[in-house]
């Protein structure tokens, strides 16, 4: 088992490439669940925080899940105390963690944006900002991350307010990834990461209605790892900043993958469902496969491997 | 008897070994010897459940993700602990835990959730409709064998979940095993004889309610035990939430035991249920 | 086992609701394997060739083909004879099919759609054309059908050249499906096809680089069925012409979601490959739910299902 | 001796039955009874096999679409006809196959694809490397017994498989068993000796590769039965192809034999491999 190596991701060292995807992993209710022992085995080289709002939401009306062949459909609809609450309540004890905390905030418009920006980037527990851009979840999720030009204003205009890294997360329901990564960076994003799930449906096999409560859902798991992999190779190869690549990652070898498509970190999601510490693992054997390539150059290293 | 409604997991997913496995009727027992995780789980937890080998099997492809099914009886063995799982084939994830022979793995997180309250007001009334007998089964284990379960089944296969009751009263929706009823039928009378009682029941929603309103009328305290659809079973996913007074709440963390009172419906059945 | 029910799509009688995705199956390869048993059982209700271009292709380098989880990856870049070629050898061979004959046409500008849909509407022997606006493995596949605009400016421009049904085959590739079939339908197409692949990439898991030889490939299997359902379920909700689902259909019940989701008829594709009759039991299983369901309204019933 | 090439498949795939199944050093030797398709697949040929159950199985989730394999040997049986698979595990689809017991199903599509052209010019010379062996036993079989077999395998293990043939000179990487040698050279010595032959050959594409040139330079004819990664095997995908010198050609319906003067190298490897 060989030691996973320390990179740096905009500035802040982590000690190594796995993050969890934003919304797939509750730090403070696995506390609850497995006690002290989840901060003493910490399966994540940085901690990404479920999507908050400025206003506090309830979700979607149940069902929210749906298994489909080799993946999940979820209909969440980002439930969160709202930005008051998170910073109240979340943010004391998600700065116990062991690892740099990334908060993801989702605004329905410019202002709200703003709003959160500000009010996050202001606390010192915060290492860096993710803007979900993506959730399909929600009716105006789309908008801006579909949209090169809607991008490009919102990163400039939330840039100034925070001198911490921005990390733009994408939605991968849309025509042109690239470009919209393109326009991010050019706007001052520092990293992106991807792919967000892609939308997708499910119908009652007994009534022949939509399943989930909310009708449409996001796909994840390894169904989208296909796609995925084509949306970080693409986005890769258009951008300099460092790509957070994500999509149905359930081991060392698909972590590779996404090493080689141009990732510099990856991330982990809808696997721990399955397996709790699946951020460990993956890690572990990434650290091995990278090794065996030869490929990792020290900390810091951002190794594109292939192609 | 003791006051904590849940027994802590150890962090992640450990692999159990299948010591047992056998037909009960209708229904499929299956015997885990978990050597890596608490052997005092509380009635009403559940675990994560997925085969080791062919998880991902089937012209489906599913399973995909574990399955969640409450520990219907746990004995300390050695340094480990055998836990009883009584399962209902409902569709692929079940039918391969169904399939698994004796010495093959298991894939186990848990135990999770918070169980019953097991420090009832009154006489505890204990009612498991179906497969929903299984954590009432842990439950009496707990209480003491003094206290009858009443058990309602579809038919006399199903009823023979009843066998490993120490007390039970049993009734069937076709009249095929004790008497013909619906369990709530029973539930009903029993209150009607003596309402200092708190009622613990597990089944199917449209049999929760019916109870739920039952107590509710009569100001009964009654902690039922709920299902939904589960991708984690630790509170990652948000995905498990049903209806409550104070908003969603997320039944793998929160439940899968919930105080009545804090239901205006318990009986949230998934889509076209 | 029950029969199917014949329906009418855009004024072609079919015997049942089972079309083939274009370029999933060769029938003129499979009468060579199979005989004339192909014909006397053909599994499909009406038949889809391969896209044609106005030149003849190659098609892409192998290796062409990765299988992912639930899924494969193409890259196989619209082989075939060209116009002239495919008029002259295999159109007289399709002819001899027993169902009705569409024809899949993809340009790479509208001048040659226009010589295209022009010599192929002029042949007897065509039922009806199907515009390929979405092969992801051709570089310039995307730019229509991504697009609403472009979309509407070529069935405007195509839509006076023949009297044949024009069905439009959507790319799922594309931030918005629904406005594109909008588009299409606005401009006269007379029916909506959807999905054709999901843009993917696999690597090589001993060297780390791409795969396939065209780096890059399209996904189709029951891993994007998801998908291809809420596409189809929004797209569906948009338009009044009939819509042809497809993705990851192995079953009747699949077919069933579709039907359910707003498509009059279905597709099978990467099925085939499984099993050469999936159509046929497709078909079988389909009609044996929709009459369950009580939705068959005779012949021409275009039952839309649930939502 | 037949001059055909092909054998028609029955339109559609079928179910047969593993008859039997055995290690055969470092392979596996399946034994299927195919009651439904013809009794005299052409050696060369192919068919399509997936597992009745269980395809799909594993936590990756493959194999999901079904693997090409000649067929090593054909016997008739009453109604039917025992096809011999032997099977070299590199991945998930080889490795379900290779778990097969007697009494299981196999979904079956062929015979697939064109065979050898078995009215050679001159003395037939058949050549096997490795699991490419499988169809030069066939063909064997075919030709008649006194044509010996040159076989190169990497070790004595994997040289079990020439125990199936009536006649072989058997060579190997390593020297573990015969000759240490590639089985090319034991092919050129032959060809220095007698050059009036046809070369029949099967094997890694390096192996197929040097067979190719050595014959095209000597102008000896050769047939050499290719691989590619396929997902339907009956000509509707186009995903199996290989550079011919007319283009790309589909090896599973103009193949998986093809001449030696179709081609300009004969060692097109899939990508990294
Ligand atoms: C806390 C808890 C404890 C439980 N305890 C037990 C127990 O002790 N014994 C027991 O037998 N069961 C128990 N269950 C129920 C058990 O978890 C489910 O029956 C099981 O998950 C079903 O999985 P499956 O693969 O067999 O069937 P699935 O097909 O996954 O599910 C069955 C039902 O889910 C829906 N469904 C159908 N297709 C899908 C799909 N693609 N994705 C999602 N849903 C679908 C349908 O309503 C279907 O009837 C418990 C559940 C919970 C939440
Ligand atoms: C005409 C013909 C006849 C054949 N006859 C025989 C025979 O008689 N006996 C025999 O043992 N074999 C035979 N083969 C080869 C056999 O078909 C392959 O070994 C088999 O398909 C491999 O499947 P797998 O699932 O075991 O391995 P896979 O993992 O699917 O494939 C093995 C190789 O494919 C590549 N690969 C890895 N991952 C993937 C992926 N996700 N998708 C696609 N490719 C991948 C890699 O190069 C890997 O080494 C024949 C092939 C052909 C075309
Ligand atoms: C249940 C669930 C909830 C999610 N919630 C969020 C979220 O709140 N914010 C976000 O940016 N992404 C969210 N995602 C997307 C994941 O972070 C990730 O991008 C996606 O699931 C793909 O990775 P995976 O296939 O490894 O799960 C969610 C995904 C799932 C499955
Ligand atoms: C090997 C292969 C080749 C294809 N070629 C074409 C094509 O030539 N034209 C086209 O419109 N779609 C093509 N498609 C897309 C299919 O028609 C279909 O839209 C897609 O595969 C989704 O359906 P499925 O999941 O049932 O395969 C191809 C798909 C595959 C797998
Ligand atoms: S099952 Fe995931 S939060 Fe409850
Ligand atoms: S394997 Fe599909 S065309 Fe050859």
């Amino acid at each position: 088992m060989s030691e996973r190596r320390g990179i740096e991701l905009c500035g802040v060292p982590l000690r190594g490439r796995v993050l969890n995807g934003s919304g797939t992993f509750d730090a403070i209710a696995a506390h609850r669940v497995f006690g002290d022992e989840l901060y003493e085995r910490f399966p994540f080289d940085a901690f990404v925080s479920k999507t908050i709002t400025l206003a506090p939401r309830q979700g979607n009306p149940p069902p929210r899940l749906w298994e489909t062949p080799a993946g999940l459909i979820n209909s969440i609809g980002l439930p969160n105390r709202g930005l008051q609450g998170f910073l109240a309540s979340d943010l004391p004890r998600l700065a116990e963690l062991p690892v740099p905390l990334v908060v993801s905030v989702m605004g329905f418009s410019l202002d709200e944006l703003e709003r959160l920006v500000r009010a996050v980037s202001e606390r010192d527990e915060v290492a860096m900002l993710e803007l979900n851009f993506s959730c399909p979840n929600v009716e105006t999720g789309l908008i801006m991350g579909a949209d090169a030009g809607e991008t490009a204003r919102a990163v400039e205009r939330l840039r100034p307010l925070t001198e911490k890294p921005l990390i733009v997360k994408l939605t991968p329901n849309a025509t042109d990834p690239a470009a919209v990564g393109a326009a991010a960076e050019g706007a001052g994003a520092d990293a992106l990461s991807l792919i967000n799930t892609l939308k997708g449906m499910a119908f009652d096999p007994r009534s022949g209605r939509p399943w989930l409560g909310a009708v449409t859902g996001g796909v994840s798991g390894p169904a989208v790892r296909a796609v995925a992999l084509q949306q970080v190779h693409a986005v890769a190869a258009r951008v300099a900043i460092p790509v957070i690549g994500m999509g149905g990652i359930q081991s060392g070898r698909d972590a590779a993958d996404f090493v080689a498509a141009g990732a510099t970190a990856v991330a982990v999601g809808t696997e721990s469902f399955r397996d709790p510490e699946a951020g460990a693992r993956v890690g572990r054997e990434l650290a091995a496969l990278l090794e065996e390539r030869g490929a990792e150059s020290g900390a810091g290293g951002a190794a594109r491997l292939g192609a | 008897m003791s006051g904590a409604r849940r027994t802590r997991a150890p962090f992640g997913r450990r692999r159990a070994i299948v010591a047992e496995a056998r037909d009960l009727g209708a229904y499929r027992l299956v015997t885990a010897l978990d050597t890596g995780g608490p052997q005092d789980p509380r009635p009403g937890q559940f675990y994560m459940l997925a085969a080791a080998e062919r998880w991902g099997a089937g012209e489906g492809e599913r399973p995909y993700l574990p399955r969640a099914l409450s520990f219907a009886r746990a004995r300390r063995s050695g340094e480990g602990v055998l836990l009883d799982f009584l399962l209902e084939v409902v569709g692929p994830g079940t039918e391969r835990l169904a399939q698994l022979a004796p010495g093959e793995g298991l894939w186990l997180t848990g135990p999770l959730g918070v169980g019953f309250d097991c420090e009832p007001s009154g006489t505890p009334l204990l009612v498991g409709g179906g497969i929903g007998a299984a954590p009432i089964l842990a439950l009496q284990d707990e209480l003491g064998e003094a206290i009858a379960a009443l058990l309602g089944f579809r038919s006399a296969a199903h009823a023979e979940a009843a066998s490993l009751f120490a007390e039970a009263e049993v009734c069937t929706e076709d009249g095929s095993a004790g008497r013909r009823a619906l369990v709530t039928e029973l539930v009903r009378e029993r209150l009607d004889r003596d309402g200092d009682r708190t009622v613990y029941a597990c089944g199917p929603p449209a049999m929760l309610e019916a109870v739920r309103a039952l107590c509710a009328e009569r100001d009964v305290r009654a902690q039922l035990a709920l299902e939904a659809g589960m991708a984690c079973g630790y509170g990652a996913c948000f995905g498990c939430v049903v209806p409550a007074r104070s908003g969603y709440v997320r039944l793998c963390v929160d439940g899968p035991v919930l105080d009545a009172s804090e239901l205006t419906d318990a009986g949230v059945p998934e889509a076209g249920r």
